[in-house]
């Protein structure tokens, strides 16, 4: 295959593809999952014909030859490769669970052109290459994703869906807000451009904290957190995968962005701050799932404790293998908090609540669930071959190489805490169990698809080097990352 | 990939893949099952002694792929790997029969063996182990797969037993991570290497050694259950009698003093860890545990509780020999992986046979057990003996060698915690045993199962017979060749090489 | 000060007005408009700030910018409204 | 060749025969066998010991650590009067252990004693001698214990937990002689303990721990209270042969006929002589048979620990006492096995005219004891008569009064219980088999005999003035105790205070209870510990809940949208003002 011929067509594709598809599923509900199943056996193809054809030098692809500053710009690299994959494997996941979950539910016709827009906007972030176009991908996925919250449908779900649309729309606004001190100063939204060296904008420190201000609330960076677990434990399994997977994802990666870009030369205390807020996101998310109730709630919070070590990029942004470590950390938190989510569906689904304290009826009757939850709960906890493991180790290599090894303290309680948490789900599975009927019936293919995210999240240790390595090489540097 | 490679990994799969397929067995498929699981064990251990076989001739097998950038997974089959690996390759066929007999009308039989069976791969994968992170991987995946076995019971005590153990060992682990990356990141590198790698590096780092060296002890100890870390173990007999067998005598406490041998001959080098006075603080924690263990053991009623204590103490002793710094001490504390092994394991199994028989738990019930259970309990007594360190059984060849080797490397005090643990056993075991063969029995046991063919089932009875046996015969013949004692003095004059 | 500074700085006014509501009301709706005052502010701010160098015609990119942040607006508003309404009629409901 | 590999086998059969056949006798479960098992066990170790001189060293380096048996003369001596003395207690035992008592359990751990016992003594390696000795030990225990009665019980007890003191200290002397010594031989450890800083160490723990078996002075404790428990057979074994391990054990570990030791050799011969007097008479006190007979192995146990001291004092007297001991052993095992299993025998005779027949029989191996002219007893002692010449100044001619001294005291002892076994009620067992009585009548015959062997073989000429030396003990003995009886008499007969058996046990046991409270208050101290560590934990998890509840109520504050935003707020502002 001819890189250059290719790539564009595949990242026009991965945007594209999603959006006609979502149009054809709102025009024609009747086969709007055919649809999504479309999307899901074609996107990760494409992503992963896309992530060869990045993988030897990053893709720049101007949209109808309109160049920066003008025109929209597509960038590719092997971290965008990787997360676009990752994406859309993710997302075939949940399209099979999706259709177990959903078979005799109304809301299917919705769900299916919300969850391809997601996708496009997903695609369409990881892929953009200017921080406006970066602004619209986010609004788009945040519409989407609030309105599959909504999909919920109850009272509590709408609610929750309303806090996380309005979060964000503050959020967007404030990082448009910094967005536009921006372009005053630089006259240019090209990330590459704001990249380079000796320009400088108008109130720059503005743009900054607006613009990550605006991302933490997104990201769901703690104290900020506050719209996270109601929306992501109130939506159907399927959505709150989607949402923990990936949507809180995107926002971080366009902090990331930003900061190995136009932020590169920031002050280190911005750095210290975001980590500070991320140990603490570790350490709070973490106490909070261990006193919940629900166990969507328990998973949900984890998250927020998750989204953490994320933050830690911040501080450490330095050292070198740092971004392997938060790259191979989205992807391993991905495939395992949507294996859990998935998981918690299954069981919610099966027993009509999902309280922890009376998990013990489902033991026998969804072990290869269970299984999956155990499995993605000990990925979280770090524990060896797992992705997690990896990128923790990573993380916890790069303090010690800045000499900040105190971050890895915190790396290492927020593991025990999270083994906490994952116990007192799994450990209710060794309960006797009190009664073995009632409740529905789940799909094999809803029980495996939870279980194969597990495991792919617990074998990505073992394909760790190869990755990376992927992300190292189009990354040598810090400022001058993005390419032309 | 070529066949040296695959070795290892066919050891491991030996029993990974059956668990795998056990997971998905229906619970009543008795004899697939158990034919999976016993074939599993016959074939690892066919694997190991070919592998035991070839490393005679010098031939070793290692496996080896990248994990990370300059870090790799590391799978070697030398001389103390085998060692370890023969034991449990061993041990678990034996256990394996055992438990197959033990829970054979239990619920949940198919997680317990599929567990099982996980439990004993990630137990080989740490013997096998080339490097300090490989050996790290099994150890967590060690601790995952016990947690289900020792819960395997549901009941309130097991899951409080379970948590217990969780938390230590998932703190050890974490622990052991933290030193491990430390390591890597003074070193470079984390490749096991005949008298350790970190020499060149202590002029420089000395201070920075001794507290990785601590951090690494005190996460590897917890499985090892050093005192103060040891409290896990004695919660965690909750468990079935196979499970302390594996937790005990097998696998889990196993793999910590396993790890800590490694450490000191691996990883920091015998002169390292002597000349920089770690070795010594090692001993002294040992010497702690020796005692300690067996004063708690003193004041236990439950039968498998005062096992329990004393395997706390007894495992300190590989850890002890280790620390010495002489040759002979070596050869004794790693001798006793496979002694304390075969005698803990008859203890256990014994114990079990009692449960099962007689429904007795309690140390005050086994009056007069011997005349009922005479090949169980003669089995018991042997290992009890062992233990003591009376000759000519396993237990005393280690105590011998330990003492006569802390004379050689000027830690005579080593000799006293001999001897006081010594008296300390005898002190509650032998009570044990008069009480079994010369007191008169109660007129009903708590809960009497009888079986036709002997005092017990013989799946139960030809293994505690089996362990005992051997518990006899490597002490009797310590010196004869292929003896473990014998191996392990080859395997330590590696590392004491000038 | 010249005119441009001064509608940026109405706008940037306008914006933590606006979040100051969004902030303080309980109501939705009230939310609502205030979080599209908000973008007004900030829309404000990027046409002002669209005169970057001096001259005839300012820089018609921000312009652009406004003219797609409107529409991002105007359909996270009808979400928004949609949302508030359910939120409503299910408390009625009730 | 294949002789060399039989003569190989043979001497390791001396212990493994007897340690099959008590597998054997165990597997039989109560069958009659038993008995007959254990006479046959002691085969392989007459036939060795009749042809002591093929069988000076096999080496087995298979074996333990590599092991050495072997038999110089001396050990020649002690094999083959054990097995003659196990022999003999074995028939007895066949015919007096009953089925009910747990006959299979009895015979076993006999075969086992006997096992540890003869392979005591060929093992000329430290492990291999300490296996033996603790199979000995421990499986002694059983064949005291025996009857299970509550006597027999504290008898058992007060023994087991002086044999895990001894093996304790045994283990401890051994580890650190074979450490420091580089070789665990006992002819290396013998030649190389001099160069070893710790050697009073370790000849100290080797005093103690074999000094429980021979009965050495406070270790004796527990021989009066386990023989009159255990049935005849196994106090004639434990009296025969078992104690003497002990002498064995000190005479292969102290560096005896290698160097001097004149501190040790001083306080083994005091030890010795105050044991022999003490023995004697703490024993004339007693009121059971079986008890003097007890205190008599003390008192006789004495003597062979002053040779050994003399041993100690003087290497050159080697050769000869070394040898002198042993048959000195020799001599007193097998008169104390006649004696024990006489007195045992006791308890089935009931006609007037039999106890008469019985106490003249008795009366033999008492006499032997006493060192009568033409007894065994008169041969040994003259031989160690003729050693203490050549000690230094004090000790010869302490030792010339003195010695015969101690048989005046035995003699009186054996009066005594002489006395006592006459005055025994009428019997009221069942009358024993003949199997019983054949082996007293030959153990008699023995005593008898022996001095006819023992003479050539210790250099003995029949020659008078011995006679006269032997015989005025006696007549001293008569006279003392025609004297003692009359004042007795005199003075109206009073009651005598009474020592209780194990005499100084009393103390002993105090002592031992302290111990072993303090050990349960260590063990207590270490519990409320580990109980507050416990429960410092649960209050700290308590707490902990506690906390988390609360930062449920702090997470609920964040959760406001007015919270959150205002924190959002603050988060842009620093961050801003980080960022300039």
């Amino acid at each position: 295959m001819n890189a250059t011929l290719t790539g564009p067509t595949l990242a026009v594709l991965l945007i594209v593809a999603p959006l006609v598809l979502a149009i054809a599923a709102f025009l024609a509900p009747r086969f709007a999952g055919r649809f999504g199943f479309v999307n899901a056996a074609l996107m990760p193809a494409a992503a992963a014909g896309l992530l060869a054809a990045v993988a030897e030098s990053p893709l720049s692809y101007a949209l109808g030859d309109w160049g920066a500053p003008l025109g929209i710009r597509l960038y590719a690299d092997s971290l965008s490769g990787i997360l676009l994959l990752a994406t859309a494997v993710i997302l075939a996941c949940v399209t099979v669970h999706a259709r177990g979950y959903f078979a005799r539910s109304a809301i299917r016709s919705s769900f299916w052109p919300l969850v391809l827009f997601l996708h496009a906007a997903l695609n369409g972030i990881f892929l953009s290459a200017d921080v406006f176009n970066l602004y619209v991908a986010l609004e788009l996925l945040s519409l989407a994703a609030v309105a599959l919250v909504a999909l919920g449908n109850e009272a509590a779900a709408v609610a929750a869906a309303f806090r996380y649309l309005l979060a964000s729309l503050v959020a967007s606004l404030s990082y448009l807000l910094g967005v536009s001190l921006l372009y005053h100063g630089y006259g240019t939204l090209d990330l590459a451009l704001l990249a380079e060296p000796g320009r400088h904008g108008a109130f720059p420190w503005a743009a900054l904290a607006l613009m990550t201000a605006g991302l933490a609330i997104k990201g769901a960076l703690f104290p900020v957190h506050f719209w996270l677990p109601r929306a992501h434990a109130e939506a159907p399994a399927p959505v709150s995968a989607l949402l923990s997977a990936l949507v809180v994802k995107a926002p971080l990666y366009v902090l990331l962005r930003l900061w190995i870009g136009p932020f590169a030369d920031v002050p280190q205390a911005v750095g210290e701050l975001l980590g500070l807020l991320g140990c603490a996101a570790i350490l709070w998310g973490s106490v909070q799932a261990l006193r919940q109730e629900r166990l969507k709630l328990l998973v949900a919070y984890s998250t927020v404790a998750q989204i953490g070590y994320l933050f830690l990029f911040f501080p450490l942004a330095r050292a070198t293998a740092v971004l392997d470590a938060v790259a191979l950390f989205v992807l391993a938190h991905a495939l395992a908090k949507a294996a859990m989510f998935l998981a918690a569906g299954n069981i919610l689904a099966c027993l009509g609540h999902d309280r922890i304290k009376e998990l013990d009826r489902v033991a026998g009757r969804l072990p290869v669930s269970l299984a999956a939850f155990g499995v993605a709960g000990a990925c979280l906890m770090g524990m060896p071959p797992s992705g997690n493991f990896v990128a923790k180790w990573l993380l916890v290599a790069a303090a010690f190489e800045s000499g900040e090894w105190g971050w890895s303290l915190v790396v290492i309680a927020g593991s025990l805490l999270s083994a906490g948490y994952v116990f007192r789900v799994v450990g209710h599975a060794f309960t006797p169990e009190q009664a073995r009927e009632g409740g529905a019936a789940i799909s094999a293919s809803m029980s495996v698809t939870p279980f194969l995210l597990a495991l792919l999240a617990l074998l990505l240790g073992l394909i760790a080097a190869p990755l990376v390595e992927l992300v190292d090489s189009p990354l040598p540097g810090a400022a001058t990352v993005v390419g032309r | 990939m070529s066949w040296p490679e695959l070795m290892p990994l066919l050891v491991l799969a030996s029993s990974f893949v059956p668990g795998l397929i056990i997971f998905a067995l229906p619970e009543d498929s008795h004899v697939l099952r158990s034919t999976l699981n016993i074939g599993g064990a016959t074939v690892k251990l066919l694997l190991v002694a070919w592998m035991i076989w070839k490393a005679g001739a010098g031939v070793h097998y290692e496996f080896r792929t990248e994990l990370l950038p300059g870090l790799d997974f590391v799978l070697r089959s030398d001389e103390l790997a085998l060692f370890f690996v023969g034991l449990s390759a061993l041990l678990w066929l034996v256990t394996t029969i055992y438990a197959v007999g033990y829970l054979e009308d239990s619920p949940h039989r198919s997680r317990f063996f599929g567990f099982f069976s996980i439990c004993v791969t990630a137990t080989v994968g740490a013997a096998l182990a080339g490097n300090l992170l490989t050996f790290l991987i099994f150890y967590e995946l060690l601790t995952l797969s016990t947690y289900p076995l020792v819960v395997h019971r549901e009941t309130d005590e097991a899951r409080r037993a379970g948590r217990v153990y969780l938390a230590y060992t998932l703190s050890g682990g974490a622990l052991a991570t933290l030193g491990t990356l430390w390591l890597y990141y003074v070193t470079g590198t984390l490749d096991f290497a005949t008298g350790g790698f970190v020499a060149p590096f202590v002029p420089a780092h000395t201070g920075t050694l001794a507290g990785i060296f601590a951090v690494l002890v005190a996460g590897i100890g917890v499985k090892a259950a050093l005192v103060p870390l040891h409290g896990w173990l004695p919660r965690a007999m909750i468990a079935p009698a196979p499970v302390s067998a594996l937790l005990h005598a097998v696998a889990v406490v196993k793999v910590g003093a396993f790890g800590l041998v490694r450490l000191v001959f691996d990883v920091y080098g015998v002169g390292v860890t002597s000349s920089q006075g770690l070795a010594q603080g090692l001993a002294v924690v040992a010497a702690i545990t020796i005692l300690y263990g067996s004063l708690r053991a003193l004041a236990q009623s439950n039968l498998k509780r005062l096992l329990a204590y004393s395997t706390v103490s007894q495992l300190s002793f590989i850890a002890l020999g280790a620390a010495l710094g002489s040759p002979v001490a070596a050869t004794g504390g790693i001798v006793h992986l496979v002694h304390q092994g075969l005698m803990k394991v008859t203890l256990f199994f014994a114990a079990g046979n009692l449960a099962v028989t007689l429904g007795i738990h309690e140390i005050r019930d086994l009056r007069g057990v011997g005349r009922r259970m005479p090949w169980t309990m003669a089995a018991f007594t042997l290992c009890a003996f062992g233990m003591i360190g009376v000759p000519p059984l396993a237990g005393f060849v280690t105590k011998w060698t330990i003492g006569v080797g802390a004379l050689d490397g000027d830690m005579g005090w080593a000799v006293w915690i001999l001897v006081a643990s010594s008296v300390l056993n005898a002190l509650y075991f032998l009570p044990i045993l008069y009480s079994a063969w010369f007191a008169t029995p109660l007129s009903v046991w708590p809960e009497e199962r009888s079986f036709p063919r002997a005092e017990t089932s013989l799946v139960l009875l030809l293994p505690t017979l089996f362990t005992a046996g051997a518990a006899l015969i490597v002490g009797l013949f310590a010196s004869a060749p292929y003896s473990p004692l014998e191996w392990t003095q080859l395997i330590v004059g590696k590392y004491f090489r000038p | 000060m010249s005119a441009p500074l001064l509608y940026a700085l109405v706008g940037v006014a306008l914006f933590c007005m606006a979040l100051h509501w969004v902030i303080a009301c309980a109501d939705p709706l009230r939310r609502i408009l205030a979080v599209n005052v908000m973008s007004s502010g900030v829309f404000l701010v990027l046409v002002a700030l669209a005169r970057r160098v001096p001259g005839p015609s300012p820089d018609p990119v921000p312009h652009a910018m406004v003219i797609t942040g409107i529409v991002v607006a105007v359909s996270a508003t009808a979400l928004a409204i949609v949302l508030a309404s359910r939120m409503r009629s299910g408390a009625a409901g009730r | 060749m294949v002789l060399a590999m039989l003569r190989n086998a043979m001497l390791l059969l001396v212990p493994l025969w007897p340690g099959l056949l008590a597998l054997t006798s165990l597997a039989l479960h109560g069958r009659r066998l038993g008995g007959l098992l254990a006479v046959a066990g002691t085969a392989p170790a007459l036939l060795v010991a009749l042809n002591a001189g093929a069988y000076r060293e096999e080496t087995y380096p298979w074996l333990l650590f590599g092991t050495r048996l072997g038999l110089d003369r001396a050990d020649a001596v002690f094999l083959s009067f054990a097995a003659i003395v196990w022999i003999l207690a074995s028939v007895y035992a066949l015919g007096t252990i009953r089925r009910e008592s747990g006959r299979e359990r009895f015979f076993g751990l006999f075969l086992l004693t006997m096992s540890g016992n003869l392979g005591a003594l060929v093992a000329q390696d430290m492990p291999s001698f300490y296996a033996f000795y603790a199979l000995m030990s421990f499986a002694a225990f059983g064949i005291i214990v025996h009857e299970l009665t509550r006597e027999a019980r504290h008898a058992a007890k007060i023994y087991i937990v002086l044999v895990v003191i001894g093996e304790a200290a045994l283990a401890a002397g051994m580890i650190i002689a074979a450490g420091a010594t580089g070789s665990s031989d006992f002819l290396a450890v013998r030649a190389g303990l001099e160069a070893v800083p710790l050697r009073h160490f370790v000849i100290a723990l080797a005093f103690v721990g074999f000094g429980i078996k021979a009965g050495v002075l406070v270790l004796h404790v527990w021989l009066p209270l386990a023989h009159p428990v255990a049935p005849a057979a196994a106090s004639a074994v434990l009296s025969g042969t078992i104690i003497v391990t002990g002498l064995v054990g000190w005479l292969r570990i102290l560096p005896v006929g290698e160097w001097a030791l004149p501190g040790w050799g001083a306080a083994c011969i005091g030890l010795g002589l105050a044991a022999a007097f003490y023995g004697a008479i703490v024993g004339m006190d007693q009121r059971r048979p079986k008890v003097v007979l007890a205190y008599s192995s003390i008192s006789q146990m004495g003597i062979m620990t002053a040779g050994v001291g003399m041993l100690l004092m003087e290497p050159a007297l080697a050769p000869a006492l070394r040898v002198a001991i042993a048959f000195f052993a020799l001599h007193h095992g097998l008169a104390k096995c006649s004696l024990f299993l006489g007195a045992g025998l006791a308890n089935s005779v009931v006609h007037a005219r039999a106890r008469r027949w019985l106490v003249t029989g008795l009366a033999l191996p008492s006499l032997a004891l006493a060192g009568a002219p033409f007894t065994s007893g008169m041969v040994v002692k003259s031989a160690i008569v003729a050693a203490e010449a050549q000690l230094p100044p004090p000790w010869a001619s302490a030792l010339f009064y003195l010695l015969p001294l101690t048989s005046v005291a035995t003699a009186l002892l054996m009066a005594r219980f002489l006395v006592l076994v006459r005055g025994l009620p009428a019997g009221t067992r069942p009358r024993a088999s003949a199997g019983p009585w054949l082996a007293w009548c030959a153990s008699l015959a023995l005593v008898l005999l022996l001095p006819l062997w023992l003479a050539p073989t210790v250099g003995y000429a029949w020659a008078p003035p011995t006679f006269v030396d032997s015989a005025w003990p006696l007549g001293l003995a008569l006279a003392v105790a025609l004297v003692a009886i009359g004042l007795w008499r005199r003075a109206g007969r009073p009651a005598l205070p009474e020592i209780p058996a194990g005499d100084l046990l009393l103390p002993v046991e105090r002592l031992m209870l302290r111990a072993q409270r303090a050990l349960a208050a260590t063990a207590a101290s270490v519990r409320p510990l580990g109980e507050r560590v416990k429960r410092a934990g649960a209050a700290g998890r308590r707490r902990a809940w506690a906390l988390i509840e609360v930062s449920g109520s702090a997470e609920a504050l964040l959760d406001r949208w007015r919270t959150a935003l205002l924190l959002a707020l603050v988060l842009g502002a620093v961050l801003a003002l980080l960022a300039r």
